[in-house]
């Protein structure tokens, strides 16, 4: 498609809207700039992939506009913003689907259930589950070899979190990587191969890789899709992705009011283009009215964790 | 063959065709390495090659990167790269070669100057990343140079030093003395000495550490990240105090989506990458090869 | 000519290029064994290009071409069945510019030896040739220092130690007592006549006297004709012959015009 | 006798303008020199604050007697080694391919090589040393593990030795480019000795050039080992990220710049105790390249040839 | 001792110290201005030492350490107010080991006179200072070529023309003649006599006919006594006078030991 001419879309907004964070939300938020800089030429939107933990130091010593996370704001940080007099609004703006996965030649693995799933990856797991006959009766005498997301993302705490039970434990001896094509190459070449991370990576690589259903402790097997993160039933290995918004400057700069808005419009269509899964009208609906209202401060502060809670009912609970 | 040099007279063992076959065996092993090296890069950049040259369209120079693996190209990467490469040469290219003429050619045989050698050695053990902390809070924050291209290219400039001042010094240290007497002889001050002697004749070792030290810097992805330098940038890089990307972050993005073409992308734009780096160094070997003597 | 002295090394019809340049015409000359030739000549005339032919040192002037033949003791040096590193080991070269190794003298003079599996007692051989090259009373004491801090004549001798230490056949020596004083000159010329018993000596010397002095035989080099820069052997004969009563012109020229 | 006056004044009146040029060069120079020594400041005191800091909470004596590292876990060990090991095993893993194969194709080129080929196959193998080290990264991945594996089946997807392979292969250009350039400039008199002396092209090459270049190879060896240990991608991309106590090369283990890359762009608060674990292992890093330094400068200036 | 010349280098209680070692012990002398000093002695005896005192070179010998005064028309060159450079452009030397830039022939006797910023014509200072070396007619036609690929010989000839294009007060002279051939040499002396009218000339030389031919005084040197190694001047007068009548037995022996 052409560019649009630059003397189309809206004038007179103009500046620079400095974007940084995780690069789990990047790829939504750089779809999203995409589309607001046809609209707005005169607006710049860099975005940066420091991490969710760079992203918010330099979002809470003013370095920053807004900061992409994949997970929602930690008491240090949180104190940091206090620090340093920054407010923020919370916005969630898509769904990550967590996909467990295994090598298409394994033939007995269909569906785990969370139980399975704590006792392989469990801490105490380590040098002791090691086959996979260890895992389910009848499973054949075959080696196990587990592959997952690097301790320093937010997917390996969300997982360890939803399937173990706390944040960061798990057991050490699984093959780790930051990123999640490298992790494709490891499942896709080890026939014995168990692992998990983002389901827009399954997506692209269907032919490589076999889907894992889950059952949550009621029997049914459930398959990571659209319908089933977005509806809820998919569970407990969905979780939200999250911008933040620097409060002050919202109202300062109208390139910041107009993008955020811009973005909450869109986040829908375009997280789903990217790979992941949107959000649910009422959900977006309820955050355009928590931004609308400029509320600051994150809903998941006290609770810590965002598996098993319903961004809905949090939401709503705000009005 | 022995009977013409017959009045060997047992005081010498020289069995030469051992040797001689020693020798050969000992050529034929650098050649395989040479050999091997140049096969490696061959698979690597055939592989490379193979894999991203169909999206060496127009439109991959002109256009931003977008979330359509069709729309995407590497605009304001080349730009950031070109940039930060002029730059980072700019700085390091005078600071390393000034540093080395100090080191073999002024410095007193003390232990500052015996600090200061350890010290670059040292630096270039840094891991890049390190380089990355300290310009963030040096260039971007201390001078407050934002994430600018500028920041990003001292950064750079730092990085690569050692490897220029440690191939310069040695290049300076292998012109012959008696250059350095015969100009001295003549009247001429120390600096004209090395200006006119010392540097040419040391020149074409100094160009090898430059290219190099280019060729590290242009494909250096992690200290750029950390001192904030963007991935995703859709305008155009207008001065040194402007936001950027590079083609390795670039690069390193693309890797990194699950999109397939977004691999086949990310080949597309090494193949830049190493074309910019060629045509870079091209110039540099040109130099190089016109200014070598062979004493 | 030489009917008493069997023929060490016989040139034939060689030629020299340096690139375009011709630097040695058609040269034809024999080398007797066993005896002392000087080749004398005005600078510039060929004489070390001459010199390198006879071990093809010629070979490792990437420019450099040699055509014609080089005979020792029958066998043509430059036919490609001989290999240069056996022509080099059994004809020895001392250089125009003294070019001790960065090492030890010690090691400078091992060097040779060791590489030719020496199997006698290697101190004893580094003692001997230090003393042949007039050099050992000035070094004894210091064999680990580096050959560069020695003053230029003792790198000179150094040098010749070092070529005399694997007891070549012929050795070469280009200007050998260029750099040095009477008392190590008359050293070192002792020292050829000590050697021509056993070795066959090529010398280049601008130093007439020296040639009168030490040769037996002595070729003359010129450039071959006015104008040409490529020069040749315009006269060879023994040492006597050639000073008293030389038979070119040029030579006489060349020779009274500087005795005296 | 103004002969002598003349010659008095022009001595006694140094070329003023001259002299302070000269001043001036050489303070600019020294000021370049020094830009070293601030760096090195930079970094310590980017390092050291948030090292002291680290070690108010973690002994010294667990960071290094510890044998697990595990500041991401919930369960957190700090035990600094296994980082360590990983670290040597590739590095020294890359160095058994760049030393000796950068070194035998320095002498190839330098040596053997003709002059026309010098100038074609030595920018060659430079552009080795130009491709981003991510790619390097994916194949070691995609192509060396996949063939390892074929050899020995029990190699794991991420492993140190592919990372080593390829490692090796990105330095070896260094290697071989700065020590061709030392053994180029041995001049050609002392090749000319060695020949005459019956030496063979090898015996003229091992024994004669490389002694005489000896400096020059060294500071090459000692850039590639620094270089080595200070390599991030390729490693955090073939290696894995698993902190292991293992000299098995085959095995999936983590170096320490990996461990720092990993969570300065990771999304760990970056107030958190493990974030500062990156500040006490890049110390740590910094610490033992230093030594390797101190080290290798030792051993250079001991047998250091110095050629004329 | 010389009424007639004024004094154009003075040398007193000098001592030149390589490290631990001591090579020049003592050494007091006065070399008169416009007049050829000839300094002869052994090899090793420290003769390129002591003239590298003259014009500071051994200031780059990082082990050298020279003590004493040398004074060039009064004034001490080793005076902390007196700047190296300055001494060097009005006290030229030629090496013993030909050491040309690697650049062209014409770049070479060019380059002293660019930095020194020579006004006149460069290309005729080049050929007045070739020819004054005898070399041009061996180069006229070939000034771009590498100074490298000269002989040996040709090498010599242009650092003389080198030192002589800066036009100097002083030339030292480290064995000037010693790659040359007898014609080379002629010209050489030749030109030192041209010189001399203008210029104050030391060189050192192993050539006893040579110092006897060419020079007005001569300096001889030896190890300083038995068993030592530091050289020192042991006998200092005009010519004729050393080389006729001696009155040191060392230089005596010397002399006549290699003469005839
Ligand atoms: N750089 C140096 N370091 C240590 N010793 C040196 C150095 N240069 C010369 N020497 C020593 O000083 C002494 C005098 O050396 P010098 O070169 O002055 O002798 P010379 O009289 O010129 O001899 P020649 O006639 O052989 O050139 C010698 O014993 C030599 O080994
Ligand atoms: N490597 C080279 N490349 C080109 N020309 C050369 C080379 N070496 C020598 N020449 C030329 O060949 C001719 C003969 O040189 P050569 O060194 O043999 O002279 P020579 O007789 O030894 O002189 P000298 O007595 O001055 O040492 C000279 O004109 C010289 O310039
Ligand atoms: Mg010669
Ligand atoms: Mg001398």
């Amino acid at each position: 498609a052409p560019q649009p001419a630059p003397n189309q879309g809206v004038q007179g907004v103009e500046g620079t809207i400095l974007v940084d964070g995780s690069s789990t939300v990047a790829p939504i938020t750089a779809a999203v700039a995409e589309e607001f800089q046809a609209e707005f030429p005169e607006v710049r939107v860099p975005v940066g992939i420091s991490g969710t933990g760079g992203g918010f130091k330099k979002f809470c010593i003013g370095e920053t506009d807004i900061s992409d996370a994949s997970r929602p704001i930690k008491p240090s940080e949180v104190e940091l913003c206090a620090q340093n007099g920054i407010e923020y609004v919370e916005l969630p703006v898509a769904f990550d689907g967590l996909a467990v996965m295994v090598n298409p030649a394994n033939d007995f693995v269909s569906c785990l259930t969370v139980d399975e799933l704590k006792k392989i990856w469990s801490p105490e797991a380590e040098g002791v589950i090691t086959n996979w006959s260890q895992v389910r009766a009848g499973f054949p005498d075959q080696p196990l070899a587990l592959y997952g997301p690097g301790t320093d993302s937010g997917t390996y705490d969300y997982f360890t979190e939803a399937i173990v039970g706390e944040e960061g434990a798990s057991r050490g001896d699984f093959l780790p990587s930051e990123d999640d094509n490298v992790l494709v190459q490891g499942i896709a070449g080890d026939a014995n191969a168990l692992g998990f991370f983002g389901l827009a990576y399954y997506e692209e690589n269907k032919d490589k890789l076999k889907l894992v259903a889950i059952d949550n402790g009621d029997g049914n097997c459930v398959l990571p899709s659209t319908e089933t993160v977005a509806s809820g039933t998919y569970q407990p290995l969905s979780r939200p992705l999250f911008i933040y918004v620097n409060r002050e400057r919202i109202d300062q700069k109208d390139e910041i009011s107009a993008f955020v808005k811009f973005y909450l419009e869109n986040a829908g269509k375009l997280s789903a283009e990217v790979g992941y899964i949107p959000l649910t009208d009422e959900i977006y609906a309820l955050a355009q009215q928590r931004y609308d209202k400029r509320v600051t401060g994150s809903i998941f502060e006290g609770l810590g964790s965002t598996v098993g809670v319903s961004l809905e009912d949090l939401l709503a609970k705000e009005k | 063959m022995n009977g013409l040099f017959a009045n060997e007279d047992g005081r010498f063992a020289p069995r030469l065709s051992l040797r001689l076959r020693f020798g050969r065996l000992f050529q034929l092993l650098s050649l395989a390495a040479v050999t091997l090296g140049l096969i490696v890069l061959s698979v690597l950049i055939l592989d490379i090659i193979l894999n991203g040259y169909k999206w060496l369209r127009p439109e991959f120079f002109t256009e931003f990167p977008s979330r359509f693996p069709e729309k995407s190209g590497l605009r304001s990467a080349l730009q950031g790269s070109l940039w930060m490469i002029s730059l980072t040469a700019l700085m390091a290219f005078p600071i390393g070669v000034g540093a080395a003429i100090y080191l073999e050619e002024y410095a007193p045989d003390n232990g500052l100057t015996r600090f200061i050698e350890i010290n670059i050695a040292n630096l270039a053990g840094v891991p890049s990343i390190i380089y990355g902390l300290l310009g963030l809070g040096l260039f971007v924050r201390g001078l407050e140079l934002g994430r600018s291209v500028l920041a990003g290219s001292m950064t750079m400039a730092l990085l690569v030093l050692p490897i220029l001042i440690v191939s310069g010094r040695e290049a300076i240290r292998a012109v012959p003395q008696s250059v350095r007497q015969a100009s001295l002889a003549l009247g001429a001050t120390q600096w004209q000495t090395i200006q006119n002697h010392v540097l040419p004749y040391a020149m074409p070792g100094i160009l090898t550490g430059t290219i190099l030290a280019i060729s590290r810097a242009i494909g250096e992805t992690a200290p750029l990240i950390t001192i904030g330098a963007l991935t995703y940038i859709r305008f155009d890089l207008k001065g040194p105090l402007d936001l950027f990307t590079v083609l390795p972050i670039q690069i390193f993005n693309w890797v990194s989506l699950p999109k397939a073409e977004f691999q086949q992308l990310a080949a597309a734009g090494i193949i830049v990458l190493l074309g910019v780096l060629f045509s870079l160094n091209a110039l540099a070997i040109v130099l190089r090869n016109k200014l070598q003597i062979r004493w | 000519m030489f009917d008493k002295h069997e023929i060490a090394l016989s040139v034939k019809n060689l030629n020299v290029d340096y690139g375009d340049f011709r630097a040695l015409e058609n040269i034809s000359l024999e080398i007797p064994a066993r005896q002392i030739t000087a080749i004398i000549g005005p600078s510039g005339c060929g004489k070390s290009t001459f010199l390198r032919c006879f071990n093809r040192m010629n070979d490792l002037v990437p420019t450099a071409r040699v055509t014609g033949e080089v005979l020792f003791y029958g066998q043509n040096i430059y036919d490609s069945k001989v290999n240069p590193v056996e022509v080099r080991r059994h004809i020895g070269m001392v250089f125009q510019k003294p070019n001790p190794f960065p090492k030890s003298i010690y090691e400078n003079v091992a060097y040779g030896a060791r590489i030719n599996g020496y199997k006698g007692n290697m101190d004893e051989l580094v003692e001997r040739s230090l003393r042949a090259a007039a050099l050992w009373d000035e070094v004894k004491d210091d064999l680990k220092k580096s050959a560069l801090a020695l003053s230029g004549g003792q790198q000179q001798r150094l040098c010749i130690a070092r070529a005399i230490a694997v007891e070549p056949q012929v050795i070469l020596m280009d200007e050998p007592a260029s750099a040095l004083d009477p008392i190590a000159t008359l050293k070192i010329e002792e020292l050829m006549q000590e050697l021509k018993k056993d070795y066959t000596i090529v010398i280049v010397t601008h130093n007439m006297q020296q040639a009168a002095r030490v040769s037996d035989y002595t070729a003359m080099m010129m450039l071959s004709k006015e104008g040409s820069r490529a020069g040749t052997v315009i006269e060879f004969g023994p040492t006597p012959q050639i000073f008293t009563s030389p038979r070119d012109r040029r030579t006489e020229d060349y020779i009274t015009g500087r005795f005296g | 006798m103004n002969e002598s006056q003349h010659v008095l004044s022009t001595l006694l009146r140094p070329r003023a303008d001259h002299d302070r040029r000269e001043k001036l060069i050489r303070a600019v120079l020294l000021l370049f020199s020094a830009v070293s020594i601030f760096t090195t400041l930079g970094i310590i005191a980017v390092l050291l604050r948030e090292t002291l800091l680290f070690f108010q909470e973690v002994s010294i004596v667990e960071f290094f007697t510890e044998t697990r590292w595990t500041p991401l876990f919930a369960s957190k060990k700090f035990g600094v080694l296994p980082l360590v090991n990983g670290t040597v095993l590739v590095a020294a893993g890359a160095m058994l391919i760049a030393l000796p194969l950068g070194l035998l194709a320095a002498i190839y080129l330098s040596e053997y090589a003709s002059d026309r080929a010098r100038k074609i196959l030595k920018p060659m193998l430079e552009v080795l040393a130009g491709v981003p080290t991510v790619v390097y990264g994916y194949f070691a991945l995609t192509f060396v593990t996949p063939l390892l594996q074929k050899i020995w089946p029990q190699t794991q997807a991420f492993n140190a030795l592919s990372a080593s392979i390829v490692m090796g292969f990105m330095i070896l250009p260094l290697v071989a480019s700065l020590s061709e350039d030392a053994m180029s400039a041995v001049p050609q008199s002392l090749r000319q000795a060695a020949y005459a002396l019956g030496a063979t092209r090898f015996e003229v090459t091992l024994r004669t050039v490389v002694p005489a270049a000896l400096s020059g190879i060294s500071a090459a060896f000692i850039l590639a080992v620094s270089r080595a240990i200070g390599e991030t991608m390729i490693v955090a991309i073939a290696a894995g990220q698993q902190p292991k106590l293992t000299l098995n090369p085959l095995q999936s283990i983590e170096t320490m710049t990996a461990y720092i890359v990993q969570v300065s762009l990771g999304d760990t608060p970056q107030q958190s105790i493990a974030y500062k674990t990156i500040f006490a292992v890049g110390m740590l890093l910094f610490m033992m390249t230093l030594m390797m330094n101190l080290i290798s400068n030792w051993l250079t200036r001991r047998y250091r040839e110095v050629y004329e």
